[in-house]
């Protein structure tokens, strides 16, 4: 077992956890914080796997964009709701 | 200068453009319609490897015999889809020709990577054809489970790329060919890919999305996903059952059972329904369910046909049943009682494509429908015969059913005006079954051999 | 290791695409499942001693051991195409809102 | 009760996939991928027998340092044209599907942005785009490219949005924009089908390994799609923060 090994073992375990609370969570914007805090470790796993290219698109992309328009559809809806 | 890629980079540099003028669009999409449909009588059959690189490295094209009758058939239909129905839906201009750049390359792709791409960039635009619906649940069902779909097919693909290492089609199949590897290993990644295709090729029981799809559907969304689309994946798929799957042992005997229970269960649902597009949505999922279940026992010719026949007979039927539909704001089997009283033409062509997909004499289904089962015959597949026999039986019920009502004049008078260019496209399509049914002699002339995946693999990698 | 929990990541997804009724908790747990599928894609391409598969002027030469670039460039294409479904779908769920003034697939009758 | 049946079944089936890909001897263990079996070993060696070497070798077979580049832009440049499309079509979406309504206004933030937001926001502005041009314009030799850099670019849009709840970008450029790059695109694909014999071949010379002016068509195709996914994305993002006007 080497240095990466631990990292790694933490870093799924941390992952699989906030998953399931993704999944489960009732709150609709905790759980779409959740679904961002595991893609942010998704990157940590791709800088670990040595994918620079790929933990750039995804901090990017997928953590960044998909979070910002999960909350702007989360604060439409919360406007209508209020009307 | 004369490459396939232009039946798919064309569409493509259309769509691009199109959304530069509202106005230009729908004249682009017509005029490449029909361009692409020429331009297929002038390109040669061959490997195309884009950006020059040698076959395992880049993406290639592939066309031969097979994915030339797949193209002829899927750019004609969307053609005609496109031609009635483009005055209508203006603004979907640019999504039916990036669509029909995903279905030129789902057929013609040689690269199981590249495949991937083009079944999510047909979905996308499968769903927002369907978006026209009005009805976003069902709409965003069909999202959701498509894209399950693909992701199970990229995870069987990735396994498949751990053990092998290469993604391109050809290479994959002379692999698993020379690696001498022991069968349990594909179980998982066949098994896998099989599920994903097949919830895009609307088997049961992955198919809950086609349910709110059809159901619903009007003269754009129903023809496209249920004989373009439909004969576009289902084209596709056999391609890979034929040459990259291996069923072997339990895996088989798993997928027949799957299959028939998916024939079954099709037809047993068209006949407790009553409502018209609900009858001829069970119908077609119990046929693609045939169509890949004769891909499997390796009966390519005439599951082919079976695609065909059946891709025109549905483009008449959700035509005719979509277009009433519209007009009457109902498809209960009741209140389209009397539709062909004085649409007689209509009523002809409806007539004739039902009892075509029935596979009556005199037309093209009923020679189809031999041919396969002789061939089934002869692979001694004798309980798949005899479930078939049923399946047709309780189809013949519920067909013969809905024609006598929607012959029988009923007290209401019925005003549904079907123009000229529906009456045009129903009189060539029934000529058409009418004239392969009684003249069957160009269907005899080809065999299994127009799939020639695994000749030229002979020929790149032994000389 | 990281290999099986993205496998299992992919299964949560899965888990998380049976259970729930709210079409915005579906779209996460999409994500979830396409996430753990990158990060099992990567994971066929690593090599412990390898390094990033880019030529720099430190690591300048071809013979060095890097990781598989194969399944990064694949999975740069997946999540780009995960963002077009993921927006679509938030799209069509802005829609079934303002329609139906629901988020709950039971609450919406449909059929 | 029912959750608890569904995840013992999902887990299960989980625990079935980790099993048969452990008991699967051809599938490379977790760590020591072969790429000697692999196609990518001609990636890596840009199919020459010679050891490429940064910065010295000059007109190799694809041209840029960042060998993951040379699969995205050069070797499987034809899925990145599809994951053009994809991006593209989910975009023409997204204002199909929200942006149909005659009458639009912004979305109002609950929040009064303050002047320092504001301040801030228009300093970060241009540190942002200038990163998304730097990424999109390395992308051949460093991580990154047309993708990320579009995005960042496109999330300084969104930062702008943000500060100012009356913002809208004016859309007719960016769809005109969007448009040219991705046509762009495809017809130098088309070149190379005239020019040489293949589409999307990289007709110009490949340079040395490491310049910034290197690699022939690919920086041209990244500068491309930086702009073509920036515009886009920007668009998305006013789709989604608009809403109907309601008298």
């Amino acid at each position: 077992m080497t240095t990466i090994d631990y990292i790694m073992i933490v870093l799924s375990a941390l992952l699989l956890v906030i998953a399931f609370l993704a999944v489960s969570e009732k709150k609709l914007i905790k759980s779409v914080i959740f679904l961002s805090a595991v893609s942010m470790l998704s990157v940590v796993a791709f800088v670990v796997m040595k994918a620079p290219d790929v933990a750039l698109t995804e901090a990017v992309i997928g953590s960044g964009l998909v979070t910002a328009l999960f909350v702007f559809t989360l604060l439409s809806i919360k406007k209508e709701e209020a009307k | 200068m004369m490459s396939a890629i232009l039946l798919i980079a064309i569409p493509l540099l259309a769509a691009f453009l199109s959304i530069l003028s509202k106005k230009v669009a729908p004249v682009l999409l017509l005029l490449v319609g029909a361009a692409n449909i020429v331009l297929l009588m002038f390109i040669p059959s061959e490997i195309i490897n884009i950006g020059g690189f040698a076959l395992p490295f880049g993406i290639n094209l592939f066309l031969d015999s097979y994915a030339r009758i797949a193209l002829y058939l899927v750019n004609g239909l969307f053609f005609i889809v496109t031609l009635l129905n483009v005055a209508e839906y203006k603004k979907l201009s640019s999504i039916l020709l990036v669509a029909l750049a995903a279905l030129n390359g789902l057929l013609l792709t040689g690269d199981l990577f590249n495949l991937f791409v083009f079944l999510e960039i047909a979905g996308i635009a499968a769903y927002l054809i369907t978006s026209t619906n009005r009805k976003p649940l069902s709409t965003f069902n069909y999202l959701v489970i498509g894209t399950v779909g693909s992701s199970l097919y990229l995870f069987g693909l990735m396994i498949l790329y751990g053990m092998f290492g290469t993604l391109n089609l050809m290479d994959m199949i002379h692999e698993i060919q020379t690696a001498g590897v022991a069968y349990g290993a594909l179980i998982l990644p066949f098994f896998l890919m099989f599920i994903g295709l097949g919830i895009e090729a609307k088997l049961l029981p992955f198919n809950a999305w086609v349910k709110g799809i059809l159901k619903h559907s009007n003269t754009l969304s129903g023809p496209m996903i249920a004989s373009v689309y439909a004969a576009a994946i289902s084209l596709m798929f056999g391609r890979l059952i034929s040459n990259l799957f291996q069923f072997e042992g339990k895996l088989l005997t798993v997928v027949v059972v799957l299959l028939i229970a998916g024939v079954i269960l099709g037809e047993a649902m068209a006949f407790a329904s009553k409502k018209g597009r609900e009858i001829l949505l069970f119908s077609s999922i119990s046929q693609a369910c045939i169509t890949v279940l004769l891909f499997v026992n390796g009966i390519i010719i005439w599951a082919v046909y079976l695609v065909i026949a059946n891709a025109l007979s549905k483009l008449v039927l959700y035509l005719v049943v979509n277009k009433a539909a519209k007009d009457l704001g109902s498809d209960d089997v009741d209140d389209l009682q009397g539709l062909f009283a004085k649409n007689i033409l209509v009523g002809i062509a409806f007539t004739v494509a039902a009892l075509s997909v029935l596979g009556l004499p005199l037309f093209v289904g009923f020679v189809v429908k031999l041919n396969y089962l002789t061939q089934l015959a002869v692979a001694s597949q004798f309980v798949v015969i005899g479930l078939i026999l049923v399946a047709s039986i309780v189809e013949g019920i519920y067909f013969v059913k809905l024609l006598v009502k929607l012959w029988y004049p009923s007290e209401k008078t019925i005003n549904v005006k079907f123009n000229l260019p529906y009456k045009a496209v129903f009189a060539v399509v029934t000529l058409l079954i009418v004239l392969f049914g009684t003249y069957s002699d160009p269907l005899d002339s080809l065999d299994n051999g127009i799939d020639t995946i695994q000749d030229q693999i002979g020929v790149i990698y032994n000389g | 290791m990281i290999q099986y929990a993205a496998i299992l990541l992919m299964m949560i997804g899965l888990y998380g695409l049976l259970t729930n009724r709210n079409v915005i908790k579906i779209i996460v747990s999409l994500n979830i499942l396409e996430i753990g599928l990158n990060i099992f894609i990567i994971s066929i391409g690593f090599v412990y001693d390898g390094i990033a598969p880019i030529l720099t002027s430190t690591n300048n030469s071809s013979a060095l051991i890097f990781v598989d670039p194969l399944p990064q460039a694949l999975v740069l294409t997946a999540i780009v195409i995960g963002v077009g479904t993921t927006a679509l779908g938030l799209a069509f769920v802005k829609n079934i809102y303002s329609k139906y003034n629901t988020l709950e697939i039971d609450e919406v009758e449909e059929v | 009760m029912k959750k608890l049946l569904g995840f013992i079944l999902t887990i299960g089936l989980g625990l079935l996939i980790i099993f048969a890909l452990e008991g699967n001897a051809l599938f490379d263990d977790f760590g020591y991928a072969n790429l000697d079996d692999r196609v990518s070993s001609h990636y890596i060696t840009k199919g020459s027998d010679v050891d490429i070497i940064f910065g010295e070798t000059v007109d190799p077979e694809s041209g840029p340092a960042n060998i993951v580049t040379s699969i995205v832009v050069d070797y499987r440049s034809f899925d990145t044209l599809g994951e053009v499309t994809v991006l593209f079509i989910s975009a023409l979406g997204v204002s199909l599907l929200l942006g149909s309504a005659v009458t639009q206004k912004r979305l109002s933030l609950d929040f009064k942005p303050n002047f320092m937001l504001r301040v801030a926001s228009r300093a970060l502005f241009g540190i942002i785009i200038m990163t998304g041009v730097y990424v999109t314009l390395h992308g051949h030799l460093t991580p990154g490219g047309g993708f990320p850099g579009g995005t960042m670019i496109a999330s300084a849009m969104l930062l702008l949005y943000l500060a100012d709840d009356q913002f809208r970008a004016k859309i007719k450029g960016f769809k005109i924009l969007e448009g040219v790059a991705g046509s762009l695109y495809v017809v130098i694909g088309l070149l190379g089908l005239v020019v040489g014999t293949y589409f999307l071949q990289n007709f110009l010379p490949n340079g040395t390994v490491g310049d910034l002016l290197s690699s022939g068509i690919i920086p041209i195709i990244y500068i491309l799609i930086g702009l073509k996914v920036g515009s886009e994305i920007s668009g998305v993002i006013d789709n989604f923060l608009t809403e109907e006007e309601k008298q």
